[in-house]
């Protein structure tokens, strides 16, 4: 597949950060890039099951073009949102659905964080890609 | 003594390891890994009705456990489990089974972990056993006037000497008290006392304590049930198979008289020949200077966090465990927990195993530093440090 | 091959150990040795809910033996157990009281380990449940005629897949077919089996499989039992405790759906560790040409003890293990291992865990012999060289 | 306590064999040295219980002198029978009631045994005593 310039600068940049600190506070920054899902509109049905915060996502498709609502008490689940904003936000269903969370661990990000919480990020890209697949 | 541990040179993320999640579970020193090294290079072999060489060194090893454990606990019948939650099981099934019928009560706290929870839910939904709860005050201490009124019938007490969530020590000695007196046995569940403190089981009058060798030093997949000879003669064979036996034959099996009627199966040898050194490790350290000590540094951190606007859920009384459980008004507590492993510290958040307690005070988890002897003032400082930094960038 | 073995270096009595006491327990490769000593040195820590280092690699490496089982075995559900008599011991409290009653039967055979009998009776006591044990016949074969008509309204069926005592290998594809014909669901004892040989559990069909991983170059202290989908769903809670639930409430709890409902409490996690390197170690040598010649030797060394007198039991067909059971006709068996054990020879006495065979063969005991892929020829050639040379002395 | 001369001999034999093997064989050889209690006549009360092998063992007191008489199916049992015999047999009460079992110990022939073997010769002693004990 192919990713976005956005995402590919974004991957880039993540590569040039050793210290996981910083990556970790680039991933915070990233929270502000979600279409905020609002608190009120959280309901079973948007939940991401597996994720130890809670951590809710929505997927519209209008004029054949995905858009992703997302949020989560967790400001660094919300940062994988965004980053999964970046990557499939505005753009063509056909194109995300040859994306794979690959392009997550190709980032170094899975690599930072907890099993569970990488586990949370699969879940959710799972739960995603399902919605998409099944409103397309 | 840091320099026994050889996980304390690790590093994470290019900053040196501070281990603060040992109410989760201790590191090792040398001697225990080595004598398992040595066990598993030298001597393995299976235990008892064995003739040869190895099979003596691995019986000696692994009884040598036993002797450990009853001479640093002053107990006289040590049951070899695979942990705290099996040694807990065991008193449901070897005990429970055999001595509780319909309609009988057990007294539990709100401060109990899951593993001396659900248990007995288990056991009183298929026995129709009423299960009652001691509640936990807003001073983090268990409710002794409901407590009182909650004995009257009751035929089994379960409760956690020191939670592993707030630190807070039981008055264990009152409970066993009350509790005899109406004839009701007591279980405590040891997991977090066992490491911290000493501990003279027949001199205290419990009935049956269950604690872990993995959070006091010791290697993981196994632990103890001290039992009294009272409850003892009480117990009923739970698992059955090897070892546990004394004959079998197709028409029914007689059973060992000892502690080996409860260890059926080849046992946790390696294990036991490692937790008995963990043991000596122990003997051999001034428990109470040290406890005295990382006390000290919990109390000293609790007043920082209060300070830098933490809740902090512990009172950190003489006999509580150096456990400070806090949260930020804001800050998602997984977040926190993350951007300390990048600097090295390792603490747990979650509900800890003990949501009933978290449901009590109205929250879903905290963040726990809990500390063990090998840890030392400045690294709480330096986590103190660290922490002001991370609200600075972050919160 | 030996040199993976550092025990295999040590001296007895000033000879060379030859180890021949597999069947009880075998001996582990550097590699399992060493990835548990990293495991305490650089990365112990409890597994699961926990967001810092330690506690991700640990998860991970917990895992991982989980996956290695799964993929060995290909199985879809591997619960981690304390061994095979507990995995056993779960089949019959999470299974048999959730799906047996009052007036059912379960089929045993006479051939079986206490550990696969004993459970049983203490179930069919409780629950009144019937036994039926297949006998076995003169030629060390289970009567499969009594099987057929035992299975009539049987709900399960347990079963050693290969003998500890005689190392005759069952005709488990055949039980299994049967048994399904009519329903009924299948335990296999793989105690012995597992180590010696290669087993697609989906393909044979089995329901449930235990087995224990000190039997096949693992550590102490862990097992599994794999179970087929259809079983596994099932299966109610065996014991309680943390990691094994989803939610607790005072007012009851939520369970875990997958393996981790039947693992409560902190697991095995050194364990886990140490047994998926023994796993890659199986997964590296050539099993079958390795049994072929270890069944060689055993074949060798009956006809050796049959021309010295000595009563063999023991069949030694292409499936069997490399285990032989022999009896002198006047010397004592005890006195026997002692003798050889004094040149560093270890072979074991006694019943063997397994009365009810013993029975049926109108002995108490044996001395058994139970080779493993790093015995030598050479080994059993001195075996036999010092036998003889004990019979002059002694008998 | 003392020791007879003639278990005093014997421990000093067993002390000069390194070979363990020999030393098994003097064990062996000792089983000559019980006076055997027929097997018509092991019974409940005779037997040692925690020895894997039958072991019987019968005490008389004749003129405050001990007799014992021993017999087992092992070899190796009836052989520490003999040593315990050496020691005990024809000695008179009140010195055969200060005897531990540590001379056993000391002449090394619990470590030549497995431990359930020198459990089975603990037991065996401690009977025998409290039989003395108990006819005395
Ligand atoms: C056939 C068989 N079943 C069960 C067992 C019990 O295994 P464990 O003692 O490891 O639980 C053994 C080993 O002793 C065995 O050989
Ligand atoms: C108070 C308490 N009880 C029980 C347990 C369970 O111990 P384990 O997981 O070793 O069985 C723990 C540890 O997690 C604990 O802290």
């Amino acid at each position: 597949m192919t990713y976005s310039t956005e995402l590919v600068e974004l991957i880039e940049e993540f590569k040039e950060i050793d210290d996981k600190m910083e990556r970790l506070e680039m991933v915070f920054d990233l929270a502000d890039e979600v279409n905020l899902l609002p608190i009120e509109q959280w309901t079973d049905s948007t939940r991401v099951h597996g994720c130890q915060s809670e951590a809710h996502v929505k997927v519209e498709i209008i004029d054949s073009n995905v858009h992703f609502y997302s949020g989560a008490d967790s400001k660094l689940v919300q940062g994988l949102m965004g980053i999964l904003t970046m990557a499939i936000h505005g753009i063509e269903v056909e194109s995300v659905l040859t994306l794979s969370p690959e392009f997550a661990a190709e980032m170094g990000i899975l690599n930072s964080l907890s099993p569970s919480r990488s586990n949370g990020f699969r879940n959710m890209f799972d739960k995603v890609m399902n919605e998409i697949r099944h409103h397309a | 003594m840091r320099d026994d541990f050889p996980i304390l040179q690790r590093e994470i993320n290019g900053y040196p390891l501070v281990y603060f999640d040992n109410a989760a579970t201790t590191q090792k020193p040398n001697s225990v890994i080595d004598a398992m090294n040595d066990y598993y290079s030298n001597s393995n072999a299976n235990v008892h009705r064995a003739v040869h060489t190895l099979a003596g060194e691995a019986t000696e090893g692994y009884e040598s456990c036993r002797r450990e454990l009853k001479s640093r606990f002053n107990a006289s019948k040590a049951i070899i489990t695979s942990g705290t939650t099996e040694a807990i099981n065991l008193v449901a099934h070897a005990w429970g089974r055999a001595n509780l019928s319909d309609g009988d009560a057990i007294i539990l706290t709100e401060m109990e972990h899951h593993s001396d929870i659900v248990p007995w839910q288990m056991l009183a939904k298929e026995m129709n056993i009423e299960l009652r709860y001691v509640p936990v005050q807003k001073d983090l201490t268990l409710d002794m006037d409901l407590f009182e009124d909650a004995i009257e019938g009751a035929k089994l007490v379960c409760v956690v000497h020191i939670s592993n969530v707030l630190g807070v020590c039981n008055p264990v000695e009152k409970i066993i008290e009350i509790a005899k007196k109406k004839g009701a046995r007591v279980l405590l569940d040891a997991a977090q006392s066992a490491p911290h403190q000493e501990i003279d089981f027949q001199q205290l009058g419990a009935d049956f304590m269950a604690f872990s060798a993995h959070k006091m030093c010791g290697p993981t997949g196994i632990g103890s049930l001290l039992v009294s000879e009272d409850a003892f003669a009480e117990m009923q064979p739970f698992m059955g198979g090897g070892d546990m036996i004394e004959t079998v034959s197709i028409h029914g099996s007689t059973y060992q008289k000892n502690e080996q009627k409860f260890e059926a199966g080849t046992p946790r040898i390696a294990e036991a020949i490692g937790w008995s050194e963990a043991i000596k490790w122990l003997n051999s350290i001034d428990i109470k200077s040290e406890h005295k000590r990382i006390l000290h540094s919990a109390r000293w951190l609790a007043v920082q966090l209060r300070e830098m606007g933490m809740t902090v859920y512990g009172r950190h009384d003489d006999n509580d465990a150096a456990v400070v459980s806090f949260l930020h008004p804001t800050m998602n507590s997984e977040d926190l927990a993350h951007l300390l492993d990048a600097r090295g510290f390792a603490v747990r958040t979650g509900h800890h195993c003990a949501q009933p307690l978290l449901d009590r005070l109205e929250i879903t988890g905290t963040v726990r530093v809990s500390l063990y002897f090998y840890n030392t003032h400045e690294e709480v400082v330096s986590f103190v440090d660290y922490l002001k930094e991370i609200l600075e960038r972050f919160a």
